[in-house]
């Protein structure tokens, strides 16, 4: 038996880590298929076979859950992303304010504010710290979280805001630690960074699929997920 | 390493390229010869996948033949699961790499001269014996720059398969899958592998259809 | 009924084609006229390759095309060897089989022809195993005339098969159908614009003009009516259908007697009593009214002027039909010899046709 | 409904078209001729996006044409800003297109008699006259369809500009992007319509394009 | 130094061309000989179309050429007519477009025609606005004439400019040729395979064979030297040059005064001293000891035999030269008749001309 997993890209290799420790008590397949979770959605309405959505948002898996896609009442937040600002460029001190003040920063990334939640987080920042954006900026939108942070690695963009998942994610990967300034944005200055799972209408009645949404919330899970860099939801 | 989105594009090239070039002998023969009104029409929808973007093709194959597309219940009754699936792909690639395919073979069949297949009429070979015993061996060619091509482009395809695929590794996640997703994963090395595979075999194939193209392309036909 | 039976009636464009013929059981009919008079037109309407509006086609009384009934046999099924200016040749395969193309695709009968038959006559023993890529214009058009003969059709349409070759290519392309066409048991019609081609090779001739016959029957008589534009031309020339009947090898040169004497000409190829047809150029013969000695021409006829026609295009000549025994000869003279020597219709007279200009 | 995506594809559209047809003639015109052995390896490198996926070329424009790329210092010193711009846009579109553009070309090309051009070398033509007032006007039906290529396949451009683009509204937010944002948005009444547009108006353009070609394809060189 | 001096040295394949040959300033010489013997090859070299591996080439004492100095002078800047088979118009330009394509490239002095005074010789005036894709053969080629003329070109070249064309076309593209080429100071070079058209064309002649020139000189003497192979030709002619001395109206006849003797020639429109050129194939002439009387051949002309040679390709022939005056003129008699007559050099005999076989 295999359990189908659709998972926002950028959460792809914690819920492979997640699915590894997982399959150690319940000898089943995990495989993991990552995309944007918009597309996601259009995939699941088309009958893709997915027992388990792990979303980047909320909304997604709201309206699957709306439009009965999703098993009603199975939807919760998993995970809680964190938002980071990254400037790879000079050392520009620890005050983000300032930072974002500072005029030589000319072309800032961040992710596409109406589809992915990184994204309207960083301008919900922006925007606390009196900013607009689109005039102060060359605001450039990857597709994903993960396009504006190859926007900043490859110095296309100067600076922008990334996932702090992300960051422990290229030092595991690639085993070197991201160059410049790192700045944790101070969470307070945005609508929580919500990620939901649902359980999709193939795995309603899987009972492997129904373990793995609440393994997902036990506490070896729930410590996965904070080393990878989110925050967890408070139980 | 994992090969296998390697081994699945290759898989999936060869069936697709196998499938065009069924679908579009007849079909470039039918464009090359007719004289209906139809012809430019069906042309363009041909060569439509050259033009719109292979995501917006992807997009609308998905809610054509998803269960709800208006495809769905047919394919339903027939058992067929087109989408997330590996023929949901070769469908996607075929309509895709079409134009690909049709258009050399046009070409060449054009080339063959009316006289060429009267000749082998009188000496009373029917429509099918003169397509195979005439046609096919005269456009051997054609149809080989066709197939590298219907291949090629299919091991290169992203946006449809982006969409009707499903990105399930070792049925629809593909080669160029494969590299955009270690892109998204920031796993930058692997992605830089898998393209220099990808480009390596690319090159070796058009270098060989390409000087072996001069040679085929002297005047045959007297 | 045998032979064939056609009428063809079909619009292209500002051209109309009306025709309505028959051909014997067998024997070459040349089809001739000007350029865009429809002879391919009607070629292609006898292979099946051009529907006609309206008409019927039969050979040996076994119907083909039936514009009434809507009956219309398509190429494949008709059994017609057809041959055009440019060879047609497969270029994928060798020239074996290329000539085997049509022989095996005969139906419903044995093929009436094998390889080894036709190899020689058509000079292809050497060829067999040649790609067709580099064979000469002469190659291309003798393979192509022995894959259509080995298709065993029942019908052999030439069209100009030897008018793109040059000289020497076409004297060994035509000496090769000749050689075919002896054997043949089927009809023929071979298109030509050359009096000479026709003159050597058929032996009824059909005329056509603007998609109608204007005139047809034996070639002989039609190619000398000094009414119809074959005599006219620059080129134009009589036919005599003789026998060999004596030999002088060391002369090199063989005897013919024809229906109202004899000829000299420069031959020992042929056999005796061989027929042969001889051609005679109307600007190679002189008129005497007496019988000239000590003279270089061999060939000196008596005969009796039977028409003189003015010559439309050259005002200075004129053209004598002399009637020869049975046969009939002209001579293009100019106009002031014809009225200095007082030629007239009845008028005794000699013919002086040199011997070295007798093609045949 | 916002039409900027529109206008900035068409602007992209003739942009790249113009500069494919300056590189396309002489390019083309040179794989026309030559007998150079290198010929077949500039044919394949020029059919390359034919066949590597365009997400992958527009990941490594990215790398390349960044300031931290091979070719950033350049850029730099030129003041030239390519990544997150119009002109960025338009340098990626053109390597994306290029192969439409030039293969076309170089078939007309190749079918252009040596005679001509030796008859107008004879009288006195020299071979920048030869090219422009012999081979240009003989080449108008292809260059026509090369142009109708590189434009419409410029138009249905998405992988490279998706990479390189930055989705920057009016500036590099063209029509496939933002049918893909919304599709990513669950939006699919507002990408119905953009992609209805594209596909009219591209049907269009290849139905036209199609329907003239049976006239220009006739015999031409005597 | 005035004139074309040129040397070439060039391997192609299996063939090596190796020639070295001076034209006067002025005039036609006609290149002839066997396919493949290296007549395209010389054209393209003396074009600049083809580059020679050593050599030498100048015009007026101006070098083109020399593989000793590196020197290669491009076609655009050679100022060289050249006109093939195939017309190579540009499909693109109408007939007037075409004409003044070389007109308006003549640089460093002033055109030397204009296109007024071509389109009548070259019968243009109807073209000039029409679209070159819907001209006959002949009207393309003699477009193509006219806009290498235009060009002021320095040497004109003619590859078999109407050996692709029919009958009909060839004759009005060879009239025109030639009413354009008797105005021409520059050298011309016309290849050729047909006697006649060298005959009717040129003054001089080179007979070119497996790429070595094995003949040159005036072209009546090349043509009728026995030893070289066009008189051995069954179309083999000589060559009169004379004067027109009177006119019949009435029978269309013209005489033509030349060296040894006069002709009558069925034409009219020529001019009263003009000076012409008659062509006599040898097969027209008969030979007799006596003068024959009553006999339709207006041309009886006394001469002297100089030569008697086997005609190679066919035994019963043989060929006479015969002195007529200043003049020579081949017959071609059946070896027969040359026996029975006791025909010898040195003999006086009667040449017989068919008037009706001279064709100019
Ligand atoms: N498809 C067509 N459309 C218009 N006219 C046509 C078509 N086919 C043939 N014709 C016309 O029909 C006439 C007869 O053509 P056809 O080829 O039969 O002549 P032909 O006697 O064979 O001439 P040629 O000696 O030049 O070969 C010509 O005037 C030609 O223009
Ligand atoms: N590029 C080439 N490679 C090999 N052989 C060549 C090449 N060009 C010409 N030849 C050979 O050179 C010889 C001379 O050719 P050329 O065309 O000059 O002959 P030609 O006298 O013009 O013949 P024709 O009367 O048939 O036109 C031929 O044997 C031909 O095969
Ligand atoms: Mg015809
Ligand atoms: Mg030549």
């Amino acid at each position: 038996d295999e359990l189908r997993i659709a998972v926002a890209a950028n959460f792809k290799q914690t819920a492979e880590a997640l699915c590894r420790s997982f399959s150690v008590e319940h000898p089943v397949r995990c495989v993991v298929s990552s995309g944007a979770s918009g597309l996601l959605y259009a995939k699941i309405a088309q009958g893709a076979p997915f027992d388990v959505l792990l979303s980047a948002d909320r909304e997604r898996p709201e309206r699957l859950e709306r439009e009965g896609l999703a098993v009603a009442g199975s939807r919760f937040t998993y995970a809680l992303g964190q938002l980071v600002f990254w400037h790879p460029g000079r050392r520009v001190g620890a005050d983000l304010g300032a930072a974002l003040a500072d005029e030589r920063l000319q072309s800032l990334a961040i992710a596409n504010p109406r589809s992915a939640p990184y994204g309207a987080a960083a301008l919900e920042v922006l925007r606390a710290y009196g900013i607009d954006a689109a005039t102060q900026y060359r605001l450039v939108q990857g597709e994903s979280v993960a396009q504006a942070f190859q926007f900043i690695a490859s110095g296309a963009a100067d600076a922008g805001f990334v996932s702090a998942a992300q960051l422990f994610q290229y030092q595991s990967n690639t085993g070197r630690t991201l160059e410049g300034e790192l700045l944790p944005v101070d969470a307070t200055l945005h609508a929580p960074i919500e990620q939901q799972a649902v359980l999709l209408r193939d795995g309603a009645t899987d009972p492997v699929a129904q373990a793995f949404l609440r393994y997902l919330q036990s506490p070896p899970a729930l410590a996965l997920i904070e080393a990878a860099g989110y925050s967890t939801p408070v139980p | 390493m994992d090969l296998s989105p390697f081994w699945l594009s290759i898989r999936l090239s060869i069936t697709v390229t196998a499938i065009l070039l069924l679908l579009g002998l007849p079909l470039a023969w039918w464009l090359a010869r007719t004289r209906s009104p139809a012809r430019a029409f069906v042309e363009a929808v041909v060569a439509l996948p050259l033009v719109l973007p292979p995501t917006v093709l992807g997009f609308y194959l998905l809610l054509l033949l998803g269960p709800k597309g208006p495809l769905g219940p047919l394919l339903e009754a027939l058992d067929l699961r087109l989408v997330f699936s590996f023929p949901g792909l070769v469908v996607g690639s075929v309509i895709y790499s079409l134009p690909f395919v049709v258009n050399p073979l046009k070409n060449t069949f054009r080339e063959i001269p009316e006289g060429q297949l009267e000749s082998a009429a009188t000496l009373g070979a029917g429509p099918l014996d003169r397509f195979l015993r005439v046609v096919l061996p005269l456009s051997a060619s054609g149809a080989v720059t066709a197939a590298v091509m219907g291949f090629a482009h299919t091991l290169g395809e992203f946006g449809v398969v982006l969409m009707i695929g499903g990105n399930i590794p070792g049925e629809t996640q593909v080669v160029s899958i494969a590299i955009y997703d270690h892109v998204e994963q920031l796993e930058y090395a692997e992605a830089h592998v898998y393209s220099a595979g990808l480009l390596v075999f690319s090159m070796v194939v058009l270098v060989l259809l390409y000087s072996s193209g001069r040679a085929r392309r002297q005047a045959r036909f007297r | 009924m045998s032979g064939l039976a056609a009428r063809f009636e079909l619009e292209r464009g500002a051209f109309t084609l009306d025709v309505d013929f028959e051909l014997p059981a067998r024997g070459v009919t040349t089809l001739s006229g000007p350029s865009g008079s429809g002879k391919t037109t009607i070629l292609r309407c006898l292979a099946g390759l051009e529907r006609p509006r309206s008409g019927s086609l039969s050979l040996d009384g076994e119907r083909w095309f039936d514009s009434v009934g809507g009956l219309d046999r398509p190429p494949h099924r008709r059994s017609v060897g057809y041959v055009t200016q440019t060879a047609h040749l497969f270029p994928h395969l060798d020239v074996r089989d290329n000539l085997l193309f049509g022989l095996r695709r005969v139906r419903e009968r044995a093929p009436a022809l094998s390889l080894e038959s036709l190899a020689e006559p058509l000079g292809l023993r050497s060829l067999l195993e040649r790609s067709v890529a580099n064979l000469s214009g002469g190659e291309r058009q003798r393979v192509a005339i022995g894959r259509a003969l080995l298709a065993s059709p029942r019908l052999l349409l030439l069209d100009e098969p030897v008018s793109a070759l040059d000289l020497a290519a076409k004297g060994e392309v035509l000496e090769a159908i000749e050689r075919v066409l002896c054997d043949l048991t089927v009809p023929c019609i071979y298109v030509s614009h050359d009096l000479r081609e026709a003159a050597r090779l058929a032996d009824r001739m059909i005329w056509l003009d603007g998609g109608r016959i204007v005139a047809q029957g034996p070639v002989r008589d039609v190619i000398s009516n000094p009414r119809l534009p074959f005599a006219q031309d620059e080129d134009a020339e009589s036919l005599l259908i003789g026998k060999v009947t004596a030999i002088d090898q060391e002369a090199g040169l063989a005897c013919v007697a024809f229906p109202g004497g004899e000829l000299w000409i420069a031959t020992t190829e042929l056999p005796h009593e061989a027929e042969v047809r001889v051609q005679i150029r109307a600007r190679d013969v002189s008129i005497a009214l007496e019988r000239p000695k000590a003279i270089s021409v061999l060939n000196i006829l008596p005969g009796t002027i039977t028409d003189l026609t003015q010559v439309k295009a050259s005002p200075s000549q004129v053209l004598v039909s002399l009637e020869v025994g049975q046969s009939r000869l002209l001579s293009r003279i100019t106009r002031r010899s014809a009225r200095e020597l007082g030629l007239t219709v009845g008028l005794h007279a000699w013919a002086l046709v040199k011997s070295a200009a007798i093609t045949k």
